[in-house]
């Protein structure tokens, strides 16, 4: 953490880190009343890249997230409330209850929709900074994706394409060490990950640390050189799943992973870390004010009406 | 088909096909199966359970997320001799891999001039409800049926699931084999000795006089129950299973329409385009210069499929919609009629919990 | 359809599709193009003749070979407002998209509630003859029709590709734009002001009492040639070019089969699961209760495309074949007839030369 | 060139060389006959990489091809007069007539069948590679491709799984700098091809020479490893196509590319340049023997029949 962490911007980190992470357990709290009937794909244990890296962004800056794409949503700033409702598959939720947890969207925060196909919103998100770069803005996009879908052949045409025409977006990976229960060592070759990006001549970062604030600051100087032309770069951003693949619970007995592997994550957890380096008065109004909104979103989800019958029909065609 | 005298017993589709498999790989060293998450814990809810243990990692293993790649290596691995079975959890991935089994699978015996074949079987499952939404419900048997050299089938029950798995493996050709989530948990006698399901043979899992109703996939379950619905009203039904979609038993649907001249296709998928508009072109263009046919078809709504239950269910084809459709054609002159709805449920419909 | 009251001229196909793009591409600065080989000398056959000089390669570019990921590009380009047209040189070479057309572009708009549009363009040409084979011939439209959120359309001559093209730049939603290798020469009055050819509303290109035939993309060429035959023997023809295939004018369609209780129709590409499967069945679904209705489906025959003229030249219908049959089924109980083989030639099947 | 080189084996690297330049100025000459009504994409220019990468195969190794496929097919071994016989669609050609120039196979020879689909055929050679491992041969594969082919996602995925299995896969990159007139500056990010493909743990190396011997000579030796289960490797070769893409003509008029570019290729031509090495007299059998065999062959596909009307609905499935 450099000098630069102002008490304003280590509280915006929190509230916004807190924020997920409570969302999350509430979400998996509700689940078992089988009122959420969508897969949830619970990012918990991993949030601190997508607060960390949307911290760095402005908002008129786009992201692009996953099907595990609670945190991103948030931390952009997507609407909690239409995000709950969507879950609940009510009409006013973010995709108007046709989407539920995998393909959230705010096109007012600039989130970008997800999907629930691995790996196709990468070269979307590409497309999006091409329009970007042609309306002559500074703006710019972080595309979300896990390690799995970076074994996509189109992560390879993406990455060809958008070091060529120089485009605005910086890849995030998001790399967990699994994808569903397949470890990487039955998928990866070897680990050269950033090595082989570099080769498109990609500026890429690799991060173990589990760092927040290395995260933003990481963001923070490549997204300069994003605004300056100087074309796209990449994070490998070591994380990990603490919960199941999809669902709400852990699932260490399972066989496929031991606890033990978790452990030094939850142990350098970043939501007691950052906690502990604010003001205790100022950490528990931060906490109270996202129980109180985290309420009101179950709350707006529950009351708010499912789709009518006629609602099939609509949006087939713009 | 071959009928097998040994015993049999109740089995869930789920666990015929891994039966299937397991028995084919014990017959036949060259057959192999990979894919994601074959060899994890969850074994594709279970079709793939045991086959690690028996048979080993060579021979039973998962990819990399590269479908397009992994298609073309089942490919040439079937060129070289060998009979892959690649796994797919959902058939929206196969979007993935068309270039490969349309461009290559298909084509290749015909394109080398018979030099190679590719006796390869490509799984994949049908997903429905708890949210499965637009890219995790879609049948896209249409399109491997739009394009010759493919075969297509889509067995409904768990006999079919293990006697048409064993056919395709045997097949010489490359083989689009679809399943469907909420069949994995459905029970049918099955035999324990290996026999096989012979493709293009339709099966008749009804007689009747007052309508042909054909049911594809899992649809072919709940036209069964739309038909007890409508014995309540002395509407007795001609239900058949295709099966396989290609190659096609016409014969067997054409005669059954020939007698009863009204059709109704139910498929799981969307009309346009789809097995249902094959199915009711090819009988319109034998029986329809004959004398007044009534066709229609049902499938998904034509729409994305949406998440939220509410619209979900008006999504679907379901015993009650199949059975007032069915109503209005066999007495078109009488009042409309639907079930009672919570009457028309099927009992998997009411068992089947997510998140997946 | 609006009427310009501007002068016409005759003009190729190939090059009302440039002209199209280019009006376009002035009129809206976010329309661009892209795909392999649009910005080189022989700039798809000429169809993207000019578009480099007159605005620069920001607008029209080339790519690498990565067409999965060129498409998740123009969905992401059109998301953010401009308007893309995405060109491929065969149709193909769209199974290396189908996850991005199938899975997002088709999509997007539903499943996002209506939060985005995708306002794109896919060209794509057929190819045929001069040993195209297996992989540059295929019409895959029907994979297209058979999923929700997609327009698909089919111009069969220069008026219609320069309407249609300025349509679909202008349509808010994905646009499937099937271009014919050998319509690219053939002329046609085209205003030279720009006007939209409106989806929906099929041609009907010839009047007459005796059959129906419907023909798809240069089907519709090859049966206006069958159609001046079957005049010869005093067959008349009510001849309809679809256009567009989604949405789809069943209505004039099932208008005209209403008056001939018969229905041919011609494709570009394999029957089953084809356009022809769809519009057959749509017609039956409406008119077969009502009467006998004769209904017969043309199109590639049910084989991968050999490269050998010897067999190629009847993998394909012709006029000769079109002729033939929509004779056999307006004159049931008349002695069979062909048309005389070299009379039924197409001035374009002539001119045709390799290699590509 | 090192001290193997062995009389004997520069001769038989010249007949192939020989045969292969001969056979396709053949092709070009029937062409505007009209007689092969087939898109041919010829070689000319590019024989060195199949005459020296086939050469250090053993006739049960495999090729895999390209639609720009004339000259791996035949230095495999694969028969010429099938192939001409092909190219005028008859029935005797090696696919029977139904796959034309771009589908060449010959299983006899180890020759798989090749694709117009740019790219299609590497992870189909990984596949058969796959097979021999699983049947515990010795046997290897090359797959040949073209520098825009290694554009295509499928490659990446096609690499990442044949080092993750150590597959007995040779990738060989014929690297002309051009897919159709498109240079590789519109479509390559970098030229750090290699660089990238190492990443994965595979070795290799980049020829620019043009040198037939160093072609050979550096198969043989990664052929070795590949033999001994060590795992895939590529060679990018450098090469100039000297005639239009498609079709029997020269191209330098039509603006895309100078016939400068291709001069140097032209100077340093391997069939004057091996035609040297020999005795005159070997030389002249040589080339006298190939004349023979390129007449046979065409006056094999002259006078073979086309196929018959019922051929057409034969082999759709096996
Ligand atoms: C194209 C595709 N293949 C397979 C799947 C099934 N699947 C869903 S999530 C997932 C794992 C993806 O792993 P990763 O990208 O590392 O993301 P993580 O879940 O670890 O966040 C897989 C294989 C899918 N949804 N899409
Ligand atoms: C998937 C696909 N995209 C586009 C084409 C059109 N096309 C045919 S050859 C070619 C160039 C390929 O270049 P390269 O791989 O370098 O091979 P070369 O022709 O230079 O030998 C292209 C783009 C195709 N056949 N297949
Ligand atoms: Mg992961
Ligand atoms: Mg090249």
């Amino acid at each position: 953490m450099t000098s630069q962490y102002t008490p304003e911007i280590v509280a915006r980190l929190y509230r916004s880190l807190y924020f997920i992470r409570r969302f999350e357990e509430r979400v998996a709290a509700i689940y078992p009343s089988d009122k959420i009937k969508s897969p949830v794909h619970l990012s918990i244990g991993q949030e601190f890249i997508s607060v960390g890296v949307c911290d760095a962004l402005r908002s008129d800056d786009a992201v692009s997230g996953t099907y595990r794409g609670h945190a991103a949503y948030l931390a952009k700033g997507g609407d909690p409330a239409a995000m709950m409702a969507e879950m609940y598959g009510k009409v006013t939720g973010s995709a108007a209850g046709r989407g539920g947890s995998m393909h959230l969207i705010d096109t007012k925060a600039n989130v970008l929709g997800a999907s629930a196909v691995v790996g196709t919103t990468i070269p979307i998100a590409a497309g999006y900074a091409l329009a970007l770069k042609r309306q002559k803005t500074d703006r710019v996009v972080a595309a979300f994706f896990g390690d799995g879908a970076s074994e996509e052949g189109c992560f390879y045409e993406t990455l060809n394409f958008a070091a060529l025409h120089k485009l605005p977006i910086l890849f995030v990976c998001e790399n967990n060490f699994y994808a569903i229960h397949e470890p990487q060592s039955k998928r990866w070759a070897t680990d050269r990950f950033c090595e082989r990006v570099a080769t498109f001549g990609i500026e890429t970062r690799k991060i173990t640390s589990g760092d927040l604030f290395e995260v933003r600051d990481t963001t923070a100087e490549l997204v300069d050189k994003l605004r300056r032309g100087e074309g796209p770069a990449l994070i490998e951003c070591h994380a990990y799943r603490w919960r199941e693949h999809v669902g709400p619970n852990e699932d260490y007995d399972q066989g496929y992973r031991p606890r033990s592997e978790m452990e030094p994550w939850e142990a350098r957890d970043e939501v007691p870390r950052i906690a502990a380096l604010l003001p205790e008065a100022e950490r528990a109004a931060i906490e109270a004010e996202a129980e109180v909104a985290i309420e009101a979103a179950v709350v707006f989800a529950e009351q708010s009406p499912f789709p009518a019958p006629e609602e099939l029909y609509r949006h087939v065609f713009a | 088909m071959s009928s097998p005298n040994a015993a049999t017993r109740q089995l869930r589709y789920v666990d015929a096909l891994a039966e299937a498999v397991s028995q084919e790989m014990a017959r036949d060293d060259s057959v192999f199966v990979f894919g994601l998450d074959v060899d994890d814990h969850k074994s594709i809810q279970g079709s793939t359970r045991g086959l690690l243990d028996r048979f080993g990692p060579e021979r039973i293993f998962t990819t990399p997320l590269s479908e397009d790649a992994m298609t073309g290596v089942a490919i040439g691995a079937a060129m070289a001799g060998m009979r892959p079975i690649h796994v797919h959890i959902r058939m929206d991935f196969l979007l993935l891999c068309m270039n490969q089994i349309v461009n290559m699978a298909a084509k290749a015996h015909y394109m080398y001039g018979g030099a190679v074949k590719v006796p390869m079987v490509v799984r994949s499952m049908i997903g429905k409800s708890w949210g499965q939404g637009a890219q995790h419900s879609q049948g896209l048997h249409s399109m491997f049926m739009h394009v010759p050299g493919l075969k297509v089938v889509a067995p409904s029950n768990a006999y079919d699931a293990k006697g048409c798995m064993m056919a395709a493996i045997r097949d010489d050709n490359p083989v689009i084999f679809m399943e469907h989530r909420l069949l994995y948990s459905t029970e049918a006698p099955v035999p324990e000795d290996p026999y096989t399901v012979e493709f293009g043979r339709a099966r008749r899992m009804l007689e009747g006089d007052n309508i042909t109703v054909v049911g594809v996939s899992n649809m072919a379950v709940e036209c069964l129950r739309a038909a007890e619905l409508l014995r309540e009203v002395d509407v007795s039904v001609d239900l058949i299973d295709p099966i396989s979609l290609v190659p096609l038993d016409i014969d067997t649907i054409a005669q059954s329409v020939a007698r009863t001249r009204k059709l109704l296709v139910v498929d799981n998928s969307w009309t346009s385009c789809g097995a249902s508009a094959e199915i009711a072109s090819q009988v319109t263009e034998r029986l329809g210069g004959s004398g007044p046919l009534q066709v229609r078809r049902m499938g998904f709504a034509p729409t994305t499929c949406p998440t939220t239950p509410a619209l979900e269910q008006l999504f679907y084809p379901n015993p009650s919609t199949i059975a007032e459709a069915a109503y209005a054609m066999a007495r078109p002159n009488g009042a409309s009629w639907r079930p009672d709805p919570e009457h028309a449920k099927l009992a998997y419909q009411a068992q089947f919990k997510g998140p997946f």
